[in-house]
């Protein structure tokens, strides 16, 4: 992995030191924070479950290009690759298969509208202290100092270092939990028992 | 005197022995009068002797036997002790005397009843507990033979319990007598409260310091103990039961329910003399209560049919006498017109039974099913029962209290002390009015009942006329000896005034003395008690003239034919409503409340129904409604998540 | 000994028992794949798991005979006596519920040996959450375990039942742990870190206990786990996927899962929020509802499994009654109870799986007439389950409770054990009456079946 | 840069997820909310290591691969209901109930 | 030797001999089960003569169980307890024998059963260590169950959960008490003991908490009483148990809730027991039930239901007796203990010889018995007067020394509950009256057999024990004095203490 760390480098850390001003990527950032929220709404909306599903898509795309504009360069290709690529196909083999396509609308009624809408609300108000939460100062790093470290350890290698090192534990983990979905899937999948 | 203790034992063994016949089902008559009889026939030997030995000793205090301690509690000492002076000692030879002769007449009388045995054994049982009533030295002992007593009647009442009425009657007098008994019960609370003691020597001796003349607490334990005793003896307000004791054999009446039994309350006021001695309300309300019983219960006689009412109204009348005796503080003139009285009531009783005897024989012999204690279906006996009629009129006589018969005596004397106490409060000329009223109603009631029943023509039925026969000499026997004892027994007090000894009174003496001590005493001049005396025979003899005059014997018809009563005689028959009244008022109410409402409404209903089921039936309700919102939907539950959620979070943001 | 868990070796030594059982999981795999055909094969793999289970237990019992422990501050995984017992219990649950299954699976003939495979993936993923001392850990762990009981709570593809509970499961559970995660980004976010012991230093030292950030953050960790651990108003899918799932699988998630995600609640709650004193007051509610709904609820059943799914909601409240206490008292109460009461349940419900036949989820309460004089072992055994449940004194059941009323009043809540002695008063309400029926009621008709060797069972609990 | 408001938006897209949930009835699609949540919970994560450190994008990498392994199960299971019910209509999936 | 390990006998041999039981056949059950009994009453008989008035605990034997909870094994007897324990090992054969003809199923079990309520119930009494005390308080509770709900009639089920659930109601909260003053205690002086000399020693100065913890106690124990309103569980299990668990019911469960009382509520925390508003309710509710029940009783259609509600009353006089304090109360009420279970105990027998007989327990179902079976009625007659109290029989000196006790304490509530006898008397004769006297108008009655030698034997004892009584309490008086004396001086004092 180490070694295609230069090309993704090319595409890598966007930021101050290619010297586009900020305020350019402030309105990226604005303008896919928001596309994301609309796509994601319109998911949650569409009476099709295939328009929710490709609007989906859109809503992880826009994610992957704000995990960029974070230092995240890395997780936003994963995103594209593992996410919009693997899982959402697979959403949409198998809304294709139960030919879902065209199945008209599965929205509840307006009651059920109306609760969501009250809980929904009423779940942002208790989340809404995030908003102008921040962590600690005192562990906080100081600005920029990520995404120097992402210039200096490669896009990957920041990852895969601590991930091979401090985090072995769970990554095996993240293994043993591939097997043993795999496995359940086959079981399901059987035609016989 | 150390042989008292073989006087209750002997009834007792013989309830033993005959209790264990009786269940064992054995038809030996011999035997069970054998057992019977001769118990009592040995106790009265022994009780004799210890009166002998007593008038010879003659201790200046009662002799107290201690056996054993029964309810040693801290300061509560409680033996079972017996105690032997004049006052138990008159009440020993009554109760073994009369129970003796009442005995010998049972085994002619009860001859043919398949309970013979049963009924001996209840008789020695019921005098064993008679005579631990009058031996007992201190409250709990003698509170022992007052239930004992109590239910030896309930048992003998309904002695022919098939039929309900006879049941309901040993029952009624049964819970009679425990209203009466929860006054004897609080007076004895209160006396061990305030006197530290339940010995009779102890309490007589404490009293006077202890209680205050007059004060409240001396005449809360008399009132009490009166409660106790108008239970036992038949007085208003708890009378009613008397009457329906008749119930039971005759001879039982005769027994229980009028030689001893029921002079037990006037037995209780006399021992307990000091204490009444202590509060002068309470002899007050004795002797009143008393008068009014006497003159009330006269006046019901008049109007029954049934001549074992007849005598049963006038023991109750006669009881309320002596009240008035003890009342008045005359114990010696109480007791005495006890002992008078158990001699002729006694026979009285035995002579109806007699007439009853030979009148079920009549209609037993033609299967007729007439009543056989109906005055009505009687009249002109004297011809078949010779001497019954002779011998029950001796004692009508002495009960109507005409000189020289014993009767006259005994309610001369308490007639003279009510007046006497008349002199400083005038209250007691009430009382005197209202015995001479009494004295009257008895002589024209009880003249009544003898003509009714042995003269005139006879309306027993031509057929069943052939049958009457007078009774067996076994039967018979005791009627003499009664009779002589109704007619001489008013030597045993002479008083002075007529050249006697006041034998009784001077008996009675070191018993009654200390009371005697407390209240003044009353006389009035020997010409004032002559004119008394005038007085009180002239009334007996209008009382018996009068019932000759005014009762006309040819208009009678036997009892199936005879017309309803109406107006005041309807009233009196009915003995004024005062059993619908109780009924009424007291009875049915406890039982419809009973039932009613704390059974069905508090019990049933709102503690079980509405507390427990209800909180049952509540959790299972909730579980259901909960297990509704159960509703396999899985949009549902993330909603129900969801405001989990949202209440959580907002809590811990709190 | 002292570990140092940063070397490789002594982390292998630390996650002794979990590879054990892992490497074990993968050999039966492999003769999974290689062997699944016949009735024989199905024995084979349950005994190799058992194997297993015995292996990673003796493993256990090694680290604990030798005093294994880490100084400090252990990375991702802790090594202490809490983490021994609690996997020799999720051990010997899943032990216990593959006996069961051996039965079970024939009779119902259930020819999946992939079945053992999963219970030993999601045993491994208890033993993951109730060891890990880094969230991470614990949210993989509680993954792993979670996929492997949903394809459980599947694996009957005959039984549509089977399919609605596996389905119910998993959307739920998904979503459950979308919070829980979410809650981990918070606190991670409020902390700087993921390992427990860390986050506890740093609240104390930065004194974070009111950060917005954690209590959210914490609010939503409690939300996760309150779902696995199926505590009122999170506890919605439980009766429904106990009742569909077939009866072993319903044991296992009534017991084993419960219990891992109870250990991992009292090992987060205790070591990373001790100082933060908002949770305490949330469990307690949590824990009253619980004990209320779901006692009430079970009153209302007529179908047995579905009396002991709601009776097993109502244990979560008393469990955490215990939690709440958030002493040592308590986790050990916690232990114990759960100890005590996985095992009386587990026979419960073997009981249920012996006396069913096919669809045993419609086997009645009064079904159960006359079952004493039928099969006179089996009745008692039930009885004996039914009085631990209720925690008659003399059964486990007992001791359970009276460990928690002990750590609960001594934490000076006498009035949450009263509301607990009284909830569990209701609880005679339903555990009553499946012993009148078995023993006073008459018999309606003679009904006989296999299982009596199971009556043992309930002579333990 | 931007972690205040990319938590808001997080935030936003959670409460959105989560709507969604509610909102549906298709299995797939309620699915599909919850990946739309997960994707929020890894937008926090991110925001976050920008701030603290490379950690949490190694968190993100792990939710992917969760996110993995449910959509494998997750969907094998909606299959096997469908198998049954020919529909995957969550109104119509409650015979468990009561 | 004997005086260290008799206890222990008591509360292992029942046990034991239940475990033999399913080593005999059926049909022997019962044979082995009477003389087990006999041989637990035998070995009881000792005590007797041995026990000394003024030793305070006796025959005490002490071992550490759960040490770490400071749990032990401590079990003792004192002049309150040794007669509940020989009550309880005397009524037990009885009730045996008196099964023999009324069990017909399950008999092995049935008697199993029975055996190990004796030790349930033997462990109550002799109990020194809450924790034991507790878990006998339960133990005792499953076997009743099982003995109603089996064995028991038409509605057993409901009678044997209502049984449960009422009783488990106060003694979980008492389970949640005795923990509180365990931990509270504890926090004082640092010894964590369920010891009960320890806890006495160390329960004054609770405050409020004293109100809590009696109020828990008082619950189960009224519960179990019962009083006034905590009695409704009491008719059903009595109406639906078989003969022996009636008898046992009412001979020995009931004693312990007043039993409780005496060991327990009374002493831990006089100065709420004694409070004036606690008194006074406490007085109020025993006046309810004694002429409540007596009322209630009075109008009841069914023999085992009316015994039932007048065990109500009897009970009332008890708890009088207990809260008014003085020697003669306390020893009346422990006498009347005794007596009711002696007297009702009997009253159980004879119901359940005549549904033996007639199948029926109703009153109207019976009517002139005395001269059908005249043994029979002859002993309902003796026992219905000992149980209203006739003097000469145990009633009269149990409720007589309670009522003169009371009275200096109580004066206008002992002379109402004087009016009891009243009540009694009428419940009681007019019940009589309807079975055994009246015409004998009911085919069905008209040939039953009288009394078999094995129910004499079984009524006899019985019998015996109310006349001694009656006549010669003494012994029994003179080995109570110490106890009620030492109960009085720690509760009066406790309480003026805490009052001023």
């Amino acid at each position: 992995m180490r070694a295609d760390a230069p090309r993704l480098h090319v595409v890598g850390p966007l930021g101050p030191q290619r010297g586009i001003a900020l305020s350019i990527l402030a309105v990226v950032y604005w303008a896919f924070a928001g596309l994301a929220v609309i796509a994601s709404a319109m998911c949650i909306t569409r009476r099709n479950p295939l328009a929710s599903a490709l609007w989906l898509v859109q809503t992880l795309f826009c994610v992957a290009v704000l995990f960029t504009i974070l230092d995240a360069p890395f997780i936003g290709v994963l995103q594209v690759l593992v996410y919009a690529g693997a899982i959402m196909v697979l959403f949409l083999f198998v809304i294709m298969l139960l030919n879902l396509g065209r199945s008209s609308g599965d929205l509840k009624g307006l009651v059920a509208a109306a609760v969501a809408a009250v809980l929904g609300a009423g779940l942002l108000f208790d989340l809404q202290p995030m908003a102008h939460a921040a962590p600690p100062d005192a562990i906080m790093l100081p600005a920029g100092a990520l995404d120097s470290m992402l210039v200096h350890q490669g896009v990957v290698g920041a990852v895969a270092g601590p991930l091979f090192e401090t985090y072995l534990v769970p990554f095996e983990i993240t293994s043993l939990l591939l097997t043993a979905a795999v496995v359940g899937a086959v079981v399901l999948a059987k035609r016989k028992l | 005197m150390h042989l008292v203790w073989l006087v209750p034992l002997l009834p007792f063994a013989g309830f033993l022995l005959n209790g264990s016949l009786a269940l064992a089902g054995s038809r030996t008559k011999g035997v069970v009068s054998f057992v019977g009889v001769g118990t009592l026939v040995a106790a009265f030997g022994v009780a004799v002797y210890v009166v002998l030995d007593l008038a010879r000793s003659h201790p200046a205090g009662p002799v107290v036997f201690t056996y054993w301690d029964w309810i040693p509690v801290g300061t509560l000492q409680v033996s079972a002790a017996l105690q032997v002076d004049q006052l138990s000692a008159v009440m020993l030879l009554v109760v073994t005397g009369v129970g003796a002769l009442i005995h010998i007449f049972s085994v002619g009388y009860m001859h043919d009843d398949d309970g013979y045995a049963r009924y001996f054994a209840y008789l020695n049982l019921f005098v064993f507990f008679m005579l631990t009533l009058v031996l007992g030295a201190n409250f709990p002992v003698t509170f022992v033979g007052w239930e004992g007593v109590g239910l030896c009647s309930y048992l003998l009442i309904g002695f022919w319990f098939e039929e309900k009425v006879n049941a309901d009657a040993g029952k009624k007098a049964f819970i009679m007598n425990r209203i009466g008994d929860f006054g004897f019960l609080v007076a004895m609370f209160l006396i061990w409260q305030h006197t530290g003691s339940l010995d009779y020597g102890a309490v007589f001796a404490q009293a006077p310091t202890a209680l205050t003349m007059g004060g409240g607490v001396a005449t809360a334990i008399t009132l009490f103990l009166f409660l106790g005793c108008t239970g036992k003896s038949a007085q208003i307000p708890l009378y009613t039961w008397l009457p329906d004791a008749m119930a039971g054999p005759t001879p039982v009446s005769a027994l229980i329910h009028a030689a001893t039994m029921v002079t037990a309350g006037v037995f209780l006021v006399a021992r307990t003399n000091v204490l009444f001695a202590l509060a002068p309300v309470s002899q007050a309300v004795v002797a009143g209560v008393g008068a009014l019983t006497a003159l009330f219960a006269a006046t019901i006689a008049l109007k029954q049919w049934d001549i074992k009412r007849v005598l049963a109204y006038s023991t109750v009348s006669q009881l309320g006498y002596m009240f008035v005796g003890v009342g008045t503080g005359a114990m010696a003139a109480g007791i005495f017109h006890l002992v008078t009285h158990a001699f002729f009531k006694a026979l009285l009783f035995l002579g109806s039974g007699s007439v009853i005897h030979a009148m079920h024989h009549a209609y037993h012999a033609t299967h007729s099913h007439e009543d056989a204690q109906d005055m009505r279906n009687m009249g002109g006996l004297s011809r078949y029962l010779p001497w019954t009629c002779t011998l029950m009129w001796i004692a009508t006589l002495a009960i109507a209290g005409i000189p020289p018969f014993s009767g006259f005596f005994s309610k001369d004397e308490i007639l003279g002390a009510a007046f006497a106490r008349g002199t400083a409060q005038p209250l007691w000329y009430v009382y005197w009015a209202l015995g001479l009223g009494a004295a009257l109603l008895t002589a024209f009631y009880m003249t009544r009942m003898m003509r009714y029943t042995f003269h005139g023509p006879n309306r027993t039925g031509s057929r069943e006329e052939t049958h009457l026969r007078e009774a067996p000499a076994v039967m018979t026997g005791p009627l003499v000896v009664l009779a002589i004892l109704s007619l001489a027994g008013g030597v045993l007090n002479l008083p002075s005034l007529m050249g006697g000894t006041a034998w009784l009174e001077r008996w009675l003496d070191p018993v009654t003395a200390a009371g005697a001590a407390l209240v003044p005493a009353h006389e009035v001049a020997a010409g004032t008690e002559w004119t008394l005396i005038a007085v009180a025979v002239g009334i007996a003899l209008v009382g018996i003239v009068a019932a000759f005059r005014l009762l006309d014997l040819s208009t009678l018809v036997p009892a199936k034919s005879a017309p309803g009563e109406t107006g005041l005689g309807k009233l009196l028959w009915k003995k004024w409503y005062v059993d619908e009244l109780y009924d009424a008022v007291v009875v049915r109410p406890i039982l419809w409340v009973s039932r009613k409402v704390l059974w069905r409404v508090i019990d049933v209903g709102i503690v079980d129904g509405a507390g427990v089921n209800g909180a049952a039936a509540t959790s299972r309700v909730l579980g259901w409604l909960a297990s509704r919102l159960q509703t396999g939907e899985l949009g549902f539950y993330a909603v129900v998540f969801v405001v989990g959620v949202v209440v959580v979070l907002s809590r811990a943001l709190r | 000994m002292n570990l140092d868990l940063s070397t490789s070796q002594g982390l292998m030594i630390g996650l002794l028992p979990e590879l054990v059982l892992t490497v074990w999981g993968l050999v039966l795999l492999a003769v999974v794949a290689w062997r699944h055909k016949t009735p024989r094969d199905l024995r084979i793999a349950g005994w190799i798991t058992l194997a297993g289970f015995a292996a990673s237990a003796a493993a256990v019992w090694w680290l604990w005979w030798n005093r294994v422990g880490a100084g400090g501050v252990t990375p991702m995984v802790a090594v202490d006596d809490f983490r021994y017992v609690a996997d020799w219990l999720f051990l010997g649950a899943g032990a216990l519920t593959v006996m069961f299954s051996f039965a079970y699976l024939e009779r119902e003939s259930l020819l999946a040996p992939e079945y053992y495979v999963l219970i030993l993936f999601a045993t491994i993923g208890m033993m993951l959450m109730a060891g890990g001392e880094d969230l991470i850990v614990i949210f993989l762990g509680l993954e792993l375990m979670s996929v492997a009981v949903y394809v459980l709570a599947g694996i009957d593809r005959r039984s549509p039942r089977a399919a609605e509970a596996a389905l119910k499961y998993f959307l739920l559970g998904a979503f459950a742990s979308a919070f829980l995660l979410y809650g981990i980004a918070l606190t991670y976010g409020a902390t700087g870190t993921t390992n427990l012991s860390l986050i506890g230093l740093q609240v104390a030292s930065l004194g974070l206990a009111h950060s917005p950030l954690l209590l959210i953050g914490l609010g939503l960790l409690l939300v996760g786990f309150g779902f696995k651990t199926a505590a009122v108003p999170f506890h919605m899918w439980a009766p429904d996927v106990y009742d569909g799932a077939p009866t072993p699988v319903t044991g296992f998630m009534a017991t084993a899962v419960k219990a891992a995600a109870f250990a991992a609640l009292a090992r987060v709650l205790i070591e990373a929020f001790s100082q933060t004193a908002a949770w305490h007051n949330i469990v307690i509610g949590l824990a009253v509802l619980t004990m209320v709904v779901g006692n009430l609820v079970a009153l209302a059943q007529r179908s047995l499994k579905r009396m002991l799914a709601y009776s097993s909601v109502a244990h979560a409240g008393y469990l955490l009654v215990a939690v709440s206490a958030g002493s040592g008292n308590g986790s050990a109460a916690v232990l114990f109870y759960l100890a005590a009461y996985g095992l009386t349940s587990l026979a419960a419900f073997a009981l249920v799986a012996a006396r069913g036949r096919g669809g045993e989820s419609d086997l009645q309460i009064d079904d159960l007439a006359g079952l004493s004089t039928d099969r006179p072992w089996l009745a008692f055994a039930l009885t004996v389950c039914m009085l631990s449940l209720f925690g008659f004194p003399g059964t486990a059941g007992f001791i359970g409770k009276w460990y928690i009323l002990l750590a609960t009043i001594a934490a000076g809540n006498g009035w949450l054990a009263t509301v607990l002695v009284l909830t569990s008063l209701i609880s005679a309400g339903y555990y009553l009456p499946v012993v009148m029926a078995m023993y006073m009621r008459p018999v309606p008709f003679a009904n006989a079946h296999a299982g009596l060797r199971f009556g043992r069972l309930g002579l333990v609990a | 840069m931007f972690t205040g408001w990319t938590l808001a938006v997080s935030a936003i897209l959670f409460a959105i997820g989560t709507m969604g949930v509610l909102l549906r009835r298709n299995a797939i699609v309620i699915f599909m909310c919850v990946e739309l949540m997960l994707n929020a919970v890894n937008l926090a994560f991110v925001a976050f290591a920008q701030r603290l450190g490379v950690a949490g994008q190694i968190f993100v990498f792990f939710v992917m691969a969760v996110a993995a392994a449910e959509a494998a199960v997750g969907l094998a299971i909606i299959l096997a209901v469908y198998r049954h019910k020919e529909t995957v209509d969550l109104q119509h999936i409650n015979l468990l109930k009561g | 030797m004997y005086d260290h390990l008799v206890l222990t006998i008591l509360l292992a041999w029942p046990i034991v001999a239940a475990a033999a039981l399913w080593l005999v056949p059926e049909g022997r059950a019962k044979h082995v089960a009477f003389v087990a009994s006999l041989i637990e009453f035998a070995v009881s008989i000792p005590l007797w003569w041995r026990f000394v008035p003024s030793g305070g605990m006796q025959f005490e034997a002490s071992v550490p169980w759960i040490a770490g909870w400071g749990i032990s094994y401590h079990v003792g007897l004192d002049g309150i307890s040794l007669f509940m324990v020989l009550l309880t090992t005397f009524l037990v054969p009885l009730s045996v024998l008196g099964s023999f003809s009324y069990i017909t199923k399950r008999e092995r079990a049935f008697y199993a059963n029975l055996l190990v309520l004796t030790t349930g119930m033997i462990g109550v009494f002799i109990a020194l260590d809450l924790f034991l005390f507790y878990v006998m308080w339960e133990v005792m509770l499953i076997p009743m169950y099982f003995i109603i709900g089996i064995w028991g009639g038409e509605r057993r089920l409901y009678a044997a959960i209502k049984f449960f659930i009422y009783t488990m109601f106060g003694s979980l909260l008492m389970l949640v008490a005795i923990l509180g003053l365990y931990f509270v205690v504890a926090s004082r002086t640092g010894t964590y003991s369920f010891d009960y000399a320890f806890l006495l020693g160390h329960s004054t100065g609770l405050g409020s908490l004293a109100w809590w913890f009696f109020g828990a106690f008082f619950l189960a124990f009224a519960i179990k009483v019962p009083m006034f309103p905590f009695h409704t569980w009491l008719p059903d299990a009595h109406v639906e148990a078989p003969t022996a668990g009636s008898v046992i019911l009412a001979g020995v469960l009931l004693k312990m809730g007043t039993y409780g009382f005496l060991r327990f509520a009374l002493p831990f925390f006089p100065q709420v027991a004694l409070h004036p508003t606690v008194q006074a309710a406490v007085v109020a509710l025993s006046l309810i039930g004694i002429i409540y029940g007596g009322l209630v009783a009075m109008v009841q259609p069914d023999v085992k239901k009316l015994v039932a509600y007048s065990s109500v009353s009897h009970l009332g006089f008890v708890m009088l007796g207990i809260w008014a304090l003085t020697l003669q109360s306390v020893q009346g009420a422990l006498l009347v203990m005794i007596n009711h279970g002696l007297s009702t105990g009997a009253l159980f027998f004879l119901v359940g010889m005549l549904y033996e007989r007639r199948h029926s327990r109703l009153i109207e179902a019976f009517g002139g018995l005395a001269r059908v079976v005249p043994l029979l009625a002859t002993a309902l007659t003796i026992v219905s007067l000992s149980s209203i109290g006739l003097p000469g029989t145990n009633g009269f000196v149990g409720e007589f020394l309670i009522l003169i006790g009371a009275f200096r304490t109580y004066p206008w509530a002992a002379g109402i509950a004087t009016t009891g006898v009243i009540v009694a008397a009428m419940y009681l004769l007019w019940a009589l009256q309807r079975v055994i006297f009246n015409k004998l108008d009911k085919a069905e009655n008209e040939h039953l057999p009288d009394l078999s030698w094995r129910e004499v034997a079984v009524l006899v004892p019985i019998l015996l024990g109310i006349f001694w009584i009656g006549l010669y309490p003494k012994p029994i008086l003179q080995r109570m004095e110490p106890a009620a004396q030492h109960l009085i001086d720690v509760v009066r004092p406790g309480a003026q203490a805490a009052l001023r």
